[in-house]
C-alpha cells in the first residue's frame, strides 16, 4: 500500500466513498424512472450478454485449429423471426413504459402550485406567486406537486433536476411546463442543460426541497412585499389596460374576469381554451387571434414588459374572478389595501395593510 | 433481379421519342390549368367547416390540386416519366415520398400541440 | 452487362455506330455501351432533382407553418404582388418548358435548325422569366417591401396608402403594427424563394448559353442527346417549383376568410 | 490470439508488386489532381479525412484535458465551447460521414459491381475538390477563432447572440453536404446501372448493400440541412427570418428542418460500417453471412424508417406530446434491425473456421461496442427516461459508442482489411493487434464512466462541473490518453508498411469478394476483362473451385 503514491491514493478512496451509479432519487416520479431505467438496463444487459456469449463460445467452438473447414449454412428464417420479434416486443414495453412516464412528467396535476421560471443568459429567475424572487435557486415545498411554467427570454436554455429526474427545455417566446413532487428535504443541482453560450455551464444552481412547515416559513422570510398578481395588478394599472378591460358595456375590450380557463370563440371561428400561453399570446400579439366581436384595437405590449411582468399579468389575470378587482384598478392607481379577489398561493400572509411598495 | 431484366429491357422501348403533337398538347393544357387557377383564385370558394377549430377552405386546395395537376402533367409527358422506365417512376414517387414525410410530420406536431402557436 | 448490352439505344445510338464494337466518340471509357452511359447519366439527373426536391422542400415547410401562424400579414403580403405578372411569368415558363422538350425532341430526331431555332426560344423565354422577376423585384424595392435591406411596414399598417393595391383588395384592413412587421417575414420568404428559384434559372440559362454554341457545332444532333435530355430534365424541374410557387405566393390568399 | 490463420502471402523472394496499377499508371500532381480513377480519389479522400481526424482527436484532447479538472482552469468557457464544436463538426462532416463511403467505398464500390469505375468519375472528383473547399473553410473559421454553436447550430444561438464565425461554418457545412450528396448519387448510379453480367441485386456484397442504403439517405438528407443552412446565413446578414422568435420565426422549426437532416446523417455514418463488418466477418469465418437477406434488407429498411424519427433529438424541446409519441415509436422500430443484423452476424460465426486476423478483431469489437451503443439509444429512444437523460453525458457516451466504438472501428478494420488490395502490401499483424487491443481498452476507459456520469445528471457542454463528478472525468481521460495511442499507432506502422510491408498478392485473405480477385493494387481499369459474376456472394466453394482450377492449369 505504502508504494502507492498519495495523490492516487486519494483519489480512489474519494471514488469508493462516493461512488454511485445515479442521483438520489427525491421526488415522486424519480423512483418510476429508475424502475424504468433498469429495466431497460437489465434488457440491455440480457442483450449484450447474448451476443458476447454468442461471439465467444463460437470464438471458441469454431475457433480454425479446432474446426478447420467451415460448414456453409444459408440461414434460418426461425432463428432470424426470434431475434427480430423479441427485440421488437422489448422495444415496444420500453415504447409504452417510457410514454407513460412521459405523459405523467409532462401533465401536471390540477392541484399543483405553480412556480414560474425564466431563463436567460446566463442564469435562471424564478417568481414565486407569492413575489418571492429568486435567482439561480429555487425553493420548493416537499409533498406537494409543483407546476413550473417556464420561458426564455432569449435562447433555448433546459431547466433540469436530476434528482427530481425532470427536464423542460426553456423556450425563447413560449411557455413550456413540467411538474414534480419533491419527496425528500435536501438541497440538489439545478443545471441548465442546453448549450446556451459562454457560460452555459455557469448556469447552474440550486433546488431546495423544504417540509412544508419549512418552506411556509422561508416564503415569509423572503417576500418581497407583494404578491406576483398584485405586481400583475400594477402593471395592468400602470400599462392602461383598464382603459380598454372594465366592465363598463362602453368597454372596448372584452370583460378579462374570469378569462382564464374559459372558451373563447376567436373571429377565424376557431374556439381555444385560455390558458398561459394564450394569455401571453393575446398580450404581445394580439392581432394574431382576435375574439370574435371585437376589433383588433388592442395594441402589442411587445418591448415593453419583461417576461416577468408578462408572469405577473397572467398570474393576475388567473386570478381575476370578480369585477370588484378591476372597478377598484380602474377607479384609482393607487392599489387598494386589502384586496379581495382569490389571493395567490402562499401570498396570503405576507399582505399586510400598508406593506405594499411601489 | 427484376431490375437487371427490367433495366434492359428499359432501352428497347425507353426510347419512345414523344410527338411533338402531345408535346403542344399538354403545353395547351397547362396554359388552360394556369388560366383555371388564376381565375378559380378570383372566386371566393367558400369553406368546409370540418368540426370546431378546424375549416377547411377551397381557394387554396383547388389551387395546389391544379399546381399538382400540372406538376404530373409535366412529369409525365415533358420529362417522359410516362415513358421511362420503372426505376425512374420509382425514384419520382419515393423523392416525393420523403418530401411529403418530411412535410407532413413537420406539420402534424405544430397541429397537434396543445397550446403554442396553432 | 450482359447478353442484352448489344442492343443499342433505339435508331439513334444504332446508326451512331454502324459498326458494332466501335465506340461512338463521346462515350466514355467506363461505360460498355452508350445505352448504359444514356441511363446512368439519366438516371443520375434524376436523383440530382430529387436532392433538390428535398432543398426546396425545406423552403415550402417553412413557408406553410409561417403562413399559418401570420395569416393577416401573408395574406397583405401576397396582395402586394401582381397577379398578371405572375400569371404572365407562369405562361413563359411554361412555353419555355415546351419549347425546351421539343428541343430534345428535335436533338433526337437530328434536325440541328430546330434544335438551335428551340434551344434559342428557350432562352429568350427564360431571360424573359428573370426580366419580368426583375420588375417585381424593382417594383417590390421602390415600395420598401425587401426585408432587412429596404423594408417598411406603412402599405400594411395603412393599406388604403397605397391606393393602387387597395383598389384591388379594398377588404384590407389595417394590420396590427406587431402583424405587419410579420409582413416582412412574408418577403423574406418570398424572396428566398423565388430568389432560390431564379438562381436555378440563372444557372440553367448560363448552361443553355453553353449548349447553344455547342448546338451550333452540331454536338447534340449526332445521335448523342444525353446532355440535352438531361437538362431538359432540370429546365423542367424548375418550371414545377414555379408551378407551386406561383399559386403559394400569389393566388391562395385572395379571398381570406371574411 | 491464436495462432491459425488464413493470412496466405505469395513468396516473397519472388513476388513484386505488379508494374502496372492505379498508383503507378502516371505520376507527377496533375495527374492525382485531375484523375478521374475512383482508386485515385479514395486515395486523396484517405489522406483527407486522416488529416482531419487527426485535428478532431487533438481537440477531443483538448476536451478531455479541460474536463479533468472540475475547474475551467485550463481554457476560458468561450474557448472551450469553441473546442467542441469544431470537435464535433469536423468529426461529424469532415471525417465520419464521408470515412468509409468516400474512401473505402470509393475505393471498393466499382470492383464490387464489377465495373470499371464509378459511373460519373468527374463528380466523383467534384466530391473531393468540394470536400476540400469545405475543409479549407472550416480551417479558415478555425484559424480566425471558431464557432461556438455547438454541431447543432441551435437557433436563435447561432443566428442572433453568437459574434463568432458561424456564417463561414455554416457554409463550410453546405459546401461538405454537396459533396456527400455527390458521393451518394455516384454509388446509387453506379449500383443501378454498372454492375457486371450475373451481378443479380442479391449477389451484391453486403458492403454494397449498405453503401446503397446510405447513399439513400445522403441524397434526400442532406439537401435539407443545407436549405437550414442558407436561412440561418441569411437570417444572421439580412435580420429577418423564420427561425429567431426575436424575429417572429420558430427555433423548433430549426431543430424540424435541422433533425431531419441530422438523424438520417446518424445512419450516414452507421451503414457503411455494417457493410464493412459483413464483410469482414464472413471472411475471417469463412462463411456465407448468415441470412443474406435478412441483412441486406435490414439496411434499406434502416434508410427508409430512419427518415422519420428525427424529433426523437426534440422530446423535451416542446414538441406536442403526441408527436412525441409517434416518433418514439418509430425510434423503437428503426432499432431492430440493427439487432437483427448483429445477431445474424454472431451467428455467421456458427459453424465457421474463425480466425483473429486485425480487422476481425476491431470487427469483433465493433459487435460489443455497437451493440451497447445503440442498446443506450433505445434509453434515449423511449420518451421517459430521455427526459432524465437527454443533454447529458449519457447522449454523449451514446453517440461515441455507436460513432468512435462502432463507425471508427468499423472504418479501421476496413482499412486494415482492404490495405493490402489499396497499397499491394501487408501491415505488421503483431503490433496493429496491440493497436486493436489499445483502442478497445481505451475506448471503454474513456466512454463508459460517461453513461454514469449521464445517468448522474452531468449535463454535457459544460465546462466546468460540479466536483463530485470529477472522479469518473479523471478515467475518461485518462481512457482518451490510452485511445489516442491506440490511434496513433495505425497511422504509423501503415505509413511503415507501405515501404517495408510483406507483397500480399491478390487475395491474402481468401476472400471472395471480386476486388480480391484482380491484383493488388488493381489495375487502373480494375480488371483486365469486365468479369462475370456466376456465384453467389461469399461464396467459398466457388473460390475453393476457382484456386484447384488454378492450380490444375499451372
Ligand atoms: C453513428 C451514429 C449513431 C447511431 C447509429 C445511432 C443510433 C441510435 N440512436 Fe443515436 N445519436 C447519435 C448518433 C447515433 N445514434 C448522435 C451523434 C446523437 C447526439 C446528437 C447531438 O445531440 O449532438 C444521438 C442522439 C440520440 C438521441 C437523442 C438523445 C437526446 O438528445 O435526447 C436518441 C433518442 O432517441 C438516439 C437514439 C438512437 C437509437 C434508438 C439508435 C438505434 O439505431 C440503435 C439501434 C441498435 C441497437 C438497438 C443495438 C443492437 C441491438 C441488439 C443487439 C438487440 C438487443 C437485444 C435485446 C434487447 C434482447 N440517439
Ligand atoms: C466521429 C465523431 C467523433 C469522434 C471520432 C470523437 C472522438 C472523441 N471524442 Fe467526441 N464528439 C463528437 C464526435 C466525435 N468524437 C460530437 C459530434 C460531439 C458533440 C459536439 C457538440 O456538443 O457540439 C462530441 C463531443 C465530445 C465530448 C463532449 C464535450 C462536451 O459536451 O462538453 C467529449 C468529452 O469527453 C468528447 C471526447 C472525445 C474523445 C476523447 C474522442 C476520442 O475518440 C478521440 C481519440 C483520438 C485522438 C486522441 C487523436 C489521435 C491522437 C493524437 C492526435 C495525438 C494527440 C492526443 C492527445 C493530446 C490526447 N467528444
Ligand atoms: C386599446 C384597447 C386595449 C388595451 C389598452 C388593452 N387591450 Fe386587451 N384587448 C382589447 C380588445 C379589443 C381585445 C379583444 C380582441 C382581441 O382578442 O385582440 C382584447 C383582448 C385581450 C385578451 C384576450 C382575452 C379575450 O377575452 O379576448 C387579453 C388576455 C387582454 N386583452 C389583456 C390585456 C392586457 C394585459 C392589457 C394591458 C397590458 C391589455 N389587454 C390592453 C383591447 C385592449
Ligand atoms: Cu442556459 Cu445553458
Ligand atoms: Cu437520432
Amino acid at each position: 500500500m505504502s508504494h502507492i503514491s498519495p495523490v492516487l491514493w486519494q483519489f480512489l478512496v474519494k471514488w469508493l466513498t462516493n461512488f454511485q451509479l445515479f442521483p438520489p432519487e427525491a421526488s415522486k416520479v424519480a423512483p418510476e424512472m429508475d424502475a424504468l431505467y433498469f429495466f431497460m438496463v437489465l434488457i440491455s444487459l440480457v442483450g449484450l450478454t447474448v451476443v458476447v456469449l454468442l461471439i465467444v463460445s463460437f470464438s471458441i467452438l469454431y475457433n480454425k485449429r479446432r474446426h478447420p473447414v467451415a460448414t456453409q449454412i444459408e440461414g434460418s428464417t426461425l432463428l432470424e423471426a426470434t431475434w427480430t420479434i423479441i427485440p421488437l416486443g422489448l422495444f415496444l414495453v420500453t415504447f409504452v413504459w417510457g410514454a407513460l412516464l412521459y405523459f405523467r412528467i409532462y401533465t401536471p396535476p390540477a392541484n399543483a402550485m405553480n412556480i414560474y421560471v425564466v431563463g436567460k443568459q446566463w442564469m435562471w429567475k424564478v417568481e414565486h406567486p407569492g413575489g418571492q424572487h429568486e435567482i439561480d435557486a429555487l425553493h420548493v415545498p416537499t409533498g406537494r406537486p409543483v407546476q413550473l411554467t417556464i420561458i426564455s427570454q432569449d435562447v433555448f436554455h433546459s431547466f433540469s433536476i436530476p434528482a427530481f429526474r425532470v427536464k423542460r427545455e426553456a423556450i425563447p417566446g413560449r411557455y413550456t411546463s413540467v411538474w414534480f413532487e419533491a419527496t425528500e428535504p435536501g438541497t440538489y443541482h439545478l443545471f441548465c442543460t442546453q448549450y446556451c453560450g459562454t457560460n452555459h455551464s455557469q448556469m447552474i444552481g440550486e433546488v431546495v426541497a423544504m417540509t412544508p412547515d419549512d418552506f411556509r416559513k422561508w416564503l415569509q422570510g423572503s417576500t418581497s412585499g407583494n404578491s406576483l398578481a398584485q405586481d400583475g395588478e400594477r402593471l395592468f394599472a400602470s400599462l392602461s389596460c383598464n382603459a380598454c378591460h372594465n366592465p363598463s358595456p362602453s368597454s372596448r375590450g372584452p370583460n378579462l374576469v374570469g378569462v382564464y380557463g374559459s372558451h373563447l370563440t376567436l373571429a377565424s371561428g376557431q374556439t381555444i381554451t385560455v390558458d398561459d400561453a394564450y394569455l401571453r399570446q393575446a398580450i404581445l400579439n394580439p392581432s394574431e387571434h382576435i375574439t370574435q366581436g371585437y376589433a383588433p384595437i388592442m395594441p402589442t405590449y411587445q418591448g415593453q414588459v419583461s417576461e416577468e411582468g408578462i408572469f405577473a399579468l397572467v398570474e393576475y389575470l388567473k386570478h381575476l374572478d370578480s369585477d370588484y378587482r378591476i372597478q377598484q384598478t380602474l377607479n384609482t392607481t393607487v392599489l387598494p389595501a386589502n384586496n379581495e379577489g382569490r389571493p395567490a398561493p402562499g401570498a396570503s400572509t405576507p399582505n399586510a395593510p400598508g406593506e405594499v411598495k411601489q | 433481379m427484376s431490375e437487371q431484366n427490367q433495366q434492359h429491357a428499359g432501352h428497347e422501348d425507353e426510347h419512345h421519342i414523344v410527338s411533338p403533337l402531345v408535346y403542344l398538347t399538354i403545353l395547351l393544357c397547362l396554359l388552360a390549368f394556369t388560366g383555371l387557377t388564376v381565375l378559380a383564385s378570383y372566386k371566393d370558394l367558400g369553406e368546409w367547416h370540418i368540426t370546431g377549430s378546424l375549416t377547411l377552405f377551397w381557394n387554396p386546395v383547388v389551387a395546389l390540386a391544379i399546381a399538382c395537376t400540372k406538376m404530373t402533367l409535366v412529369v409525365l409527358f415533358f420529362m417522359h416519366v410516362k415513358y421511362s422506365p420503372k426505376l425512374t417512376k420509382l425514384t419520382v414517387i419515393s423523392g416525393f415520398f420523403i418530401f411529403l414525410g418530411l412535410i407532413s410530420m413537420t406539420l402534424a406536431d405544430y397541429m397537434s400541440r396543445a397550446w403554442g402557436r396553432w | 452487362m450482359s447478353d442484352s448490352t448489344a442492343i443499342a439505344r433505339g435508331a439513334a445510338a444504332e446508326a451512331a455506330h454502324p459498326h458494332p464494337g466501335e465506340h461512338p466518340p463521346y462515350q466514355r471509357h467506363h461505360f460498355e455501351t452508350v445505352g448504359q452511359q444514356f441511363d446512368a447519366t439519366n438516371f443520375a439527373m434524376w436523383l440530382f432533382l430529387l436532392t433538390e426536391v428535398m432543398f426546396f422542400g425545406g423552403l415550402f415547410a417553412s413557408y406553410l407553418i409561417m403562413r399559418n401562424w401570420y395569416y393577416p400579414a401573408f395574406v397583405e403580403g401576397s396582395h402586394q404582388l401582381n397577379i398578371g405578372w405572375g400569371t404572365a411569368n407562369t405562361a413563359v415558363l411554361i412555353i419555355s418548358s415546351f419549347t425546351m422538350a421539343m428541343g430534345v425532341w428535335s436533338a433526337e430526331m437530328r434536325k440541328k435548325g430546330m434544335l438551335l431555332l428551340f434551344l434559342s426560344l428557350t432562352w429568350i423565354l427564360g431571360m424573359a422569366f428573370l426580366g419580368i422577376k426583375t420588375i417585381e423585384y424593382h417594383e417590390k424595392w421602390v415600395k420598401h417591401h425587401v426585408p432587412g435591406l429596404n423594408w417598411s411596414d406603412s402599405s400594411f399598417l395603412n393599406p388604403a396608402s397605397d391606393p393602387e393595391v387597395h383598389k384591388d383588395y379594398p377588404g384590407d384592413k389595417p394590420l396590427a403594427p406587431e402583424m405587419a412587421q410579420k409582413a416582412e417575414m412574408y418577403f423574406f420568404l418570398y424572396f428566398a424563394m423565388t430568389g432560390m428559384h431564379a438562381l436555378h434559372m440563372i444557372i440553367g440559362i448560363s448552361i443553355l448559353t453553353f449548349m447553344i454554341i455547342r448546338a451550333r457545332q452540331g454536338a447534340y444532333t449526332t445521335g448523342h442527346v444525353t446532355y440535352v435530355e438531361n437538362f431538359g430534365l432540370y429546365w423542367h424541374f424548375v418550371d414545377i417549383i414555379w408551378i407551386f410557387l406561383f399559386p403559394l405566393l400569389y393566388l391562395i390568399s385572395r379571398f381570406p376568410n371574411s | 490470439m491464436s495462432a491459425a490463420t488464413i493470412i496466405s502471402l505469395p513468396d516473397q523472394s519472388t513476388a513484386r508488386i505488379p508494374k502496372m496499377n492505379f498508383l503507378t499508371k502516371e505520376n507527377g500532381l496533375l495527374s492525382w489532381l485531375l484523375t478521374g480513377d475512383h482508386k485515385r480519389i479514395a486515395t486523396l479522400y484517405l489522406v483527407s479525412i486522416t488529416f482531419f481526424f487527426f485535428i478532431g482527436g487533438a481537440l477531443a484532447g483538448l476536451i478531455r484535458l479541460e474536463l479533468l479538472t472540475p475547474q475551467n482552469d485550463l481554457m476560458a468557457a468561450d474557448t472551450y465551447n469553441k473546442v467542441f464544436s469544431m470537435h464535433g463538426l469536423i468529426m461529424v462532416f469532415f471525417f465520419l460521414v464521408p470515412s468509409v463511403p468516400a474512401t473505402i467505398g470509393n475505393f471498393l464500390m466499382p470492383m464490387m459491381v464489377g465495373a470499371k469505375d464509378l459511373a460519373l468519375p468527374k463528380i466523383n472528383l467534384l466530391s473531393w475538390y468540394l470536400y476540400v473547399i469545405a475543409g479549407i473553410m472550416m480551417i479558415y473559421t478555425m484559424s480566425v477563432g471558431g464557432v461556438d454553436t455547438g454541431w447543432t447550430f441551435t437557433t436563435p444561438l447561432s443566428t442572433h447572440y453568437l459574434n463568432t464565425h458561424v456564417i463561414s461554418a455554416g457554409l463550410s457545412v453546405f459546401v461538405a453536404g454537396f459533396s456527400s450528396i455527390f458521393t451518394g448519387l455516384n454509388f446509387i448510379v453506379t449500383i443501378h446501372k454498372m454492375r457486371c453480367p450475373g451481378m443479380t441485386w442479391f449477389r451484391l456484397p453486403l458492403f454494397v448493400w449498405s453503401n446503397y442504403a446510405a447513399s439513400i439517405l445522403m441524397v434526400l438528407g442532406t439537401p435539407v440541412l443545407a436549405i437550414t443552412l442558407v436561412l440561418v446565413v441569411l437570417e444572421r446578414t439580412v435580420h429577418i427570418g423564420v427561425f429567431d422568435p426575436a424575429y417572429g420565426g420558430d427555433p423548433l422549426l430549426f431543430q424540424h428542418l435541422f433533425w431531419f437532416y441530422s438523424h438520417p446523417a446518424v445512419y450516414i455514418m452507421i451503414l457503411p460500417g455494417f457493410g464493412v463488418i459483413s464483410e469482414v466477418i464472413s471472411t475471417f469465418s469463412r462463411k456465407r453471412v448468415f441470412g443474406y437477406t435478412a441483412v441486406a434488407f435490414s439496411s434499406v429498411a434502416i434508410a427508409i424508417f430512419g427518415f422519420f424519427v428525427w424529433a426523437h433529438h426534440m422530446f423535451i424541446m416542446g414538441i406536442s406530446n403526441y408527436s412525441a409519441l409517434v416518433f418514439s415509436l418509430l425510434t423503437m422500430l428503426v432499432a431492430v434491425p440493427s439487432a437483427i443484423k448483429i445477431y445474424n452476424w454472431a451467428f455467421t460465426l456458427y459453424k465457421g473456421s474463425i480466425t483473429f486476423e486485425t480487422p476481425m478483431l476491431y470487427a469483433i469489437g465493433f459487435m460489443g461496442l455497437f451493440t451497447i451503443g445503440g442498446l443506450t439509444g433505445v434509453f434515449l429512444g423511449a420518451t421517459g427516461t430521455d427526459i432524465h437523460l437527454t443533454e447529458t453525458y449519457f447522449v454523449v457516451a451514446h453517440f461515441h459508442f455507436v460513432m468512435v466504438g462502432g463507425m471508427l472501428m468499423s472504418f479501421l478494420a476496413g482499412i486494415h482489411f482492404w490495405w493490402p488490395k489499396w497499397t499491394g502490401r501487408m501491415y505488421p499483424e503483431k503490433i496493429s493487434q496491440l493497436a486493436a487491443l489499445t483502442t478497445f481498452i481505451g475506448f471503454n476507459l474513456t466512454f463508459f464512466p460517461q453513461f454514469i456520469l449521464g445517468t448522474l445528471g452531468m449535463p454535457r457542454r459544460y465546462a466546468a462541473y460540479p466536483p463530485e463528478f470529477q472522479v469518473l472525468n479523471v478515467f475518461s481521460t485518462a481512457g482518451a490518453t490510452v485511445l489516442g495511442i491506440g490511434y496513433l499507432l495505425p497511422i504509423l506502422y501503415l505509413t511503415w508498411s507501405l515501404k517495408y510491408g510483406e507483397i500480399a498478392g491478390d487475395n491474402p485473405w481468401q476472400a471472395t469478394g471480386l476486388e480480391w480477385q484482380t491484383q493488388s493494387p488493381p489495375l487502373t481499369e480494375n480488371f483486365p476483362e469486365i468479369p462475370i459474376m456466376d456465384h453467389e456472394a461469399y461464396d467459398y466453394e466457388w473460390l475453393e473451385r476457382q484456386q484447384r482450377k488454378e492450380v490444375a492449369s499451372v
